[in-house]
């Protein structure tokens, strides 16, 4: 086990940091919302990622994938969370080509996930519906089996990036009660297919998701990922792979956040002083810091347990999301209220770092759910 | 009967007769609109959601029950505080919404009052009360910030006019405003405090523009106001040159406990508990199904009721007749800080859907409350950081050293 | 309703507040804590306290009282705990002559409150059971019905006061199970009958309690209090006054340990400066005065409540308790933290107030089972 | 095989055949004694809870293994770090407890390997070593708390000796020790760093008196000493006169890393939870019962989980040969507020038999949460306050201005 990077993560580590810093600063985020831009993000700058080989980090030798673990994908995510770059790693890669990667065939695998790996598909998973708070088995979509194939029926919300995407992998479910475990299917689902409804939503951060309505919707039997009946253990582990690597991103969110509220504190004046010189901000600016290492900890340990198949691994997701979501939300407010007025205006940056530390937060499970699931998974 | 009692049965006559039905809350809870919305704010630009809005403000001016204690010389009722007193809870028991809200009512109103000239007095009171004219504040400036006695717009005496120069920022609805009352630094060479004058100048003077900022909520309730060699006659002058720090001080007292004040609205219901039974339910006992979330929303709750109770507790003494205590001094802190706590929590309440900023999916009231968490970070910024508050309150009250 | 104490009532405090400061400073309790005090308390003193009428404040002119409320019984209170005073008013007053005057008959009140009033009799209520946590109907000591009276068999713990008190009340099971509210009755009885068998108990904040064992104790019917089976809404009713009570006295150990931290951080200096002069201190001392206040406001809204007998008065119980709990706890700990080194050794006094406040939050609820009740008042 | 290899199997035979039964810790989750109960502290006052522990301390140190890595001239194993390292999982394997711990071998002897005479290395450490000699720290004095360079206790050299008057406070088991190392004030008139020298002394030497302090908690780890015309030997300065900032610094460090050290031992079993069980019990779905103690039960269980991942971060790091990362400043403020947090979640936990402190109908769990809850108080305190490190980091760490 390693929880510090190795030269050749610190390398790599690195090579992002200069990306990112070069090709997307806030400023870009700004500009694609104020421009109205459909996707929210660029897929021209997608296609330079998918040079640099991010897309592939997690995606194994054998579908063209480079094959590395979750470790290294954090260094990516970490720095791409810094600067809030709105690129669908966490749709495509972590919710969608993790979900074929980890319940599609062989046959499914090798058709979609080299296209992923090189930056010509982008993946939706159409989970989440209204009501079901943090629970990915939550499924009242229906799938009815066919002769050729089977009929879905049913809404979906919150599909992130699910506007822009080239395929959408829906659950559905062909038995059992609302809650059940067992009992639902994925499907891989053209988005043009007739009865497919899609309508765009955005989220507080400027991203952008969908409202997925099914009404009749015919696929045929082949669109079945893997097995039948068993995606709620895929889409378990999908949705906690994908925690991990949104606490990576977190995590650099959290640094951005920090470093704008730091530098502030250093550079205004009050009352004929640097703000930064007061005890109790200086306390608090310190709070924040054991926060972000505690935090980097946390990141770490999840990932290297993904990476090792370690059985603590669903523990450390929680310890990881948890963690983060209260120190995300602690620097979020800190930083506007550190800011002064300044912060409360759109026109400062600190303001999207805010947005984006509560809508992380409040995606795959808030810190008081981790903690109530960290708990009944060790045992009390 | 006595006198008062008279005055109470034909007030409610009165009140019950000539208010329009929808100048009246509605009896339903938890379905009043938002207060803003269709209260009458004045001026020249106002506008109003229906005529009954300005039917119902020209009936009460024309009583001068828009600002029932002032004189009834400069446009108010003249009643005496107990006669005021019965007013008010007739309109409360009615459920009769205010006919007119705003700065000139409870800010320079009460400043002019006090430390106007007679002449100002006469003509500023008067439009005030009958609706005709709004106000917006110019204090704060953009390095300004909590330290603001180092406000640096600059006005220099040339003839019978003050030429002023400089710039404001959260001025509150600049936009919608027909006067400002401002700060101005007219003797930069004395300690900072002493060379502040405080002014009061037409928003339609040659020289004064206005940008509306906009805020991470996505709202614009705020203005940045550009001053640039705009000529204000010296008679505009409130409380004498160089005497702006004392007229700031005592506006700052009727800021700082309005603002409290509007954190005491009583709820109707409680929203966090409407909210938690919207989105999570209840378990077989009736009970919130999520402990945790009922532990935080009862803490909150109950932080609400002891903060209540201290502004009762302050009431009832101030109507004992004594001193403010210091418990006081906790109101603008605690409530700001309160409301933060509530909005926050509301999103954890509604999960994954407060993820909404707009599109399919979300209705009004996700959209809102998210909002609402952005637009109440600033509670503890605005009229004075809560950092600010804690540094008084530990030197004023608790006489901590500096 | 009045939150404010009229004239009377402020004289009223002034006097209790002389008496205090003259006659029991902390250190009078630190003498009786050393010398080994088996009362932990002076029966001299409690008499000159009856002479004050502290004792008749709640108890009805009907039965030798004052006929008084909670908000004047809360000026008293309030004083006696800025000391620590470690007289028996919550054993005797709150808990005992309560006990008689909710559940009593006409008889059993004539023959004891009058003495509790004049300060010649001292009671104990034993009630609490040992894994019972904050419930006060949970009772598992049987009362068994007999020809000429009750046979009582089970053990009490924690029963303040207990070795001290002339006349115990006790709380037995007559039927139900161990956790209903029906089927309790509470005893009169003479800690000297036979089977009777009490042991001391010091606590943390160096007061007294007792175990009491009960082995076959036979009691005569006219023991019985008020009537059969229904002492647990009694109980319940009493409680809640002694917790209002118990309220009024942490608010005056929280004054009078924020006045000591205060002045600490006044007088005390390092780095060539008074402590108090730095900002973080600073903002955390004012956090100490906010709960004061809160408190003081909770404090009040409950006694009044009570004295109005007002329907919201278990809430604005539930509020006060819950509120005095967490500002005790933050006070005691921050009234140590702040003292630094000295605030660790017996020799100073903060450590008293630390202990007396957990000692007083783990008494008749903390501030979560507080939230819970209050929760559960409420409705949700 | 290779050496190594070689050296790890005679040193598990070795440790296996050689340690008596009572030295091995208890494979029993939770049973294990205080850690200070059955452990050599040594000195000439020592007292052995039996006779295995100082035979054990007796085989150990005359391998040298009390010091595995100290030179064998000064009473040391000579090992390499790298034989250290194997001797000490080979113990941790075993499950053998230390033979002799105490801050001889954590505090002033590495301090005396660094800046030591030759002279004093091998008097001292020698008799370190073999358990011969319990060493207590002057440091703290009554008005210096955390303004340690503010000490007043003052040496004036006379012939070949320093006589030194004045008072220390906070010397943990000053009346179990031999001899105290300390710093005095040997030089008035500079800055107050400047002026101060590093002395070691006999705690039998006249002028020495020794009282212990009681605490909140009942115990009494630490005495006050007072120092009243104590005559030195001047071979007893360490680092040469007027360098004691120096020495201090060093030792800080030392006495820093060995706090978060001291509550970074993993514990057998979860105590909150075991606690839970006893005093809470569990819902029908074999969850703890009590939902809102659970959740604060795993957020403390968590946050102790971000703790020891952050230490295992920074360990990773120095074996690879990396300087100590930001996070390192840490670790001492958290562990302590941690463990602070813990012990007054317990009480919580316990409910009313949490009021226990002596008597019937309290049993020693009982009785010792309580005690711990209040010993816990001070871990924020010792070894610098919170307030301190917070200081420290601020200025250190985020660069933040004066």
């Amino acid at each position: 086990m390693a929880l510090v990077l190795n030269e050749d993560q610190q390398l790599f580590k690195n090579t992002a940091a200069d990306f990112v810093k070069r090709e997307s600063p806030v400023s870009r985020l700004r500009r694609l919302r104020d421009s109205g831009d459909q996707d929210g993000f660029s897929r021209e700058l997608w296609g330079r990622m998918a040079e640099l080989g991010w897309q592939s980090i997690i995606i194994p030798e054998a579908y063209g994938g480079l094959g590395m673990g979750y470790l290294d994908l954090a260094c990516v995510l970490e720095e791409c969370g810094r600067n809030l770059v709105p690129e669908p790693l966490i749709s495509t890669l972590l919710l969608g080509a993790n979900a074929v990667l980890l319940g599609g065939s062989e046959e499914q695998k090798s058709e979609i996930l080299p296209r992923v790996a090189e930056g010509s598909m982008l993946l939706a998973l159409a989970y989440h519906e209204r009501g079901a708070r943090y629970d990915c088995c939550r499924c009242e979509t229906r799938a009815e089996r066919g002769e050729n194939g089977y009929t879905l029926q049913g809404e979906k919300v919150l599909v992130f990036d699910g506007m822009a995407a080239d395929k959408l992998l829906v659950s559905a479910r062909e038995s059992g009660a609302a809650n059940d475990r067992n009992g639902i299917s994925l499907f891989l689902l053209d988005p043009n297919a007739a009865g497919v409804e899609l309508s765009a939503q955005s989220t507080v951060d400027t991203r952008k998701a969908a409202v997925l309505r099914l009404s009749g919707v015919e696929v045929p039997a082949a669109a079945l990922l893997g097995s039948s009946g068993e995606a709620g253990t895929v889409l378990s582990e999908v949705i906690d792979r994908a925690t991990a690597g949104l606490c990576a991103e977190m995590l650099g969110s959290m640094q951005g956040a920090s470093a704008m509220t730091l530098d502030y504190l250093k550079t205004r004046e009050q009352f004929g002083v640097k703000i930064g010189s007061f005890q109790a901000l200086k306390h608090r600016a310190v709070q924040m810091f054991v926060e972000l290492e505690l935090s980097r900890s946390a990141v770490l340990g999840a990932c290297d347990a993904i990476d090792q198949g370690s059985e603590k691994t669903a523990e450390l997701i929680s310890v990881a999301k948890a963690r983060c979501s209260d120190a995300a939300v602690l620097i979020a407010h800190e930083g506007i209220q550190m800011h002064g007025g300044i912060g409360m205006t759109d026109e400062h940056d600190i303001g999207f770092y805010a947005k984006r530390a509560r809508a992380c937060e409040l995606t795959f499970g808030d810190a008081a759910y981790h903690r109530d699931r960290y708990a009944r998974l060790q045992g009390f | 009967m006595g006198e008062l009692e008279e005055f109470r049965k034909e007030t409610e006559a009165w009140l019950d007769a000539n208010c329009p039905p929808s100048m009246r809350w509605s009896e339903t809870p938890g379905t009043n609109p938002a207060l803003n919305d269709d209260l009458a704010w004045g001026g020249r630009k106002a506008t109003y959601p229906n005529p009954e809005v300005k039917q119902w403000l020209d009936l009460m001016a024309e009583k001068g029950w828009t600002a029932p204690t002032w004189p009834q010389a400069y446009g108010g009722g003249g009643l005496s505080k107990a006669e005021a007193k019965i007013l008010s809870e007739e309109m409360r028991r009615l459920r009769i919404k205010p006919p007119l809200v705003g700065f000139g009512l409870t800010m320079i109103g009460p400043l002019l009052l006090e430390y106007g000239s007679e002449e100002q007095k006469l003509r500023f009171l008067n439009e005030v009360c009958r609706g005709e004219i709004r106000w917006c504040q110019g204090y704060s400036e953009p390095d300004a910030g909590s330290d603001l006695a180092s406000l640096r717009t600059r006005a220099i005496l040339d003839g019978d006019e003050w030429v002023v120069n400089g710039q404001k920022v959260w001025t509150s609805y600049a936009d919608l405003s027909d006067w400002m009352f401002c700060l101005v630094r007219t003797d930069p060479d004395v300690r900072k405090q002493e060379g502040i004058t405080f002014l009061l100048f037409d928003m339609e003077s040659p020289g004064v523009s206005v940008k509306p900022i906009e805020l991470i909520s996505g709202y614009s309730p705020f203005c940045e106001t550009f001053l640039e060699d705009v000529r204000v006659p010296k008679d505009q002058v409130v409380g004498g040159v160089n005497n702006g720090w004392t007229m700031a001080k005592a506006l700052l007292g009727h800021e700082r406990s309005m603002i409290s004040e509007a954190f005491h609205e009583r709820e109707e219901s409680n929203q966090l508990v409407d909210l938690a039974d919207k989105y999570i339910g209840r378990d077989v006992h009736g009970r919130l199904a999520d402990a945790t979330i009922r532990d935080r929303i009862a803490q909150l709750t109950m932080n609400k009721a002891c903060l209540d109770l201290t502004l009762r507790r302050s009431k009832e003494a101030a109507k004992q007749g004594q001193q403010p205590g210091p418990e006081s001094s906790i109101f603008k802190y605690y409530a700001t800080e309160l409301n933060k706590d509530r909005t926050a929590l509301a999103l954890n309440v509604l999960g994954p859907q407060a993820l909404g900023w707009e599109g399919d999916g979300f209705d009004a009231a996700e959209l809102q409350a998210t909002r609402s968490w952005l637009r109440a970070r600033g509670n503890s910024i605005e009229g004075g950081t809560s950092e600010v508050q804690l540094n008084i309150i530990a030197k004023r009250v608790l006489g901590l050293p500096d």
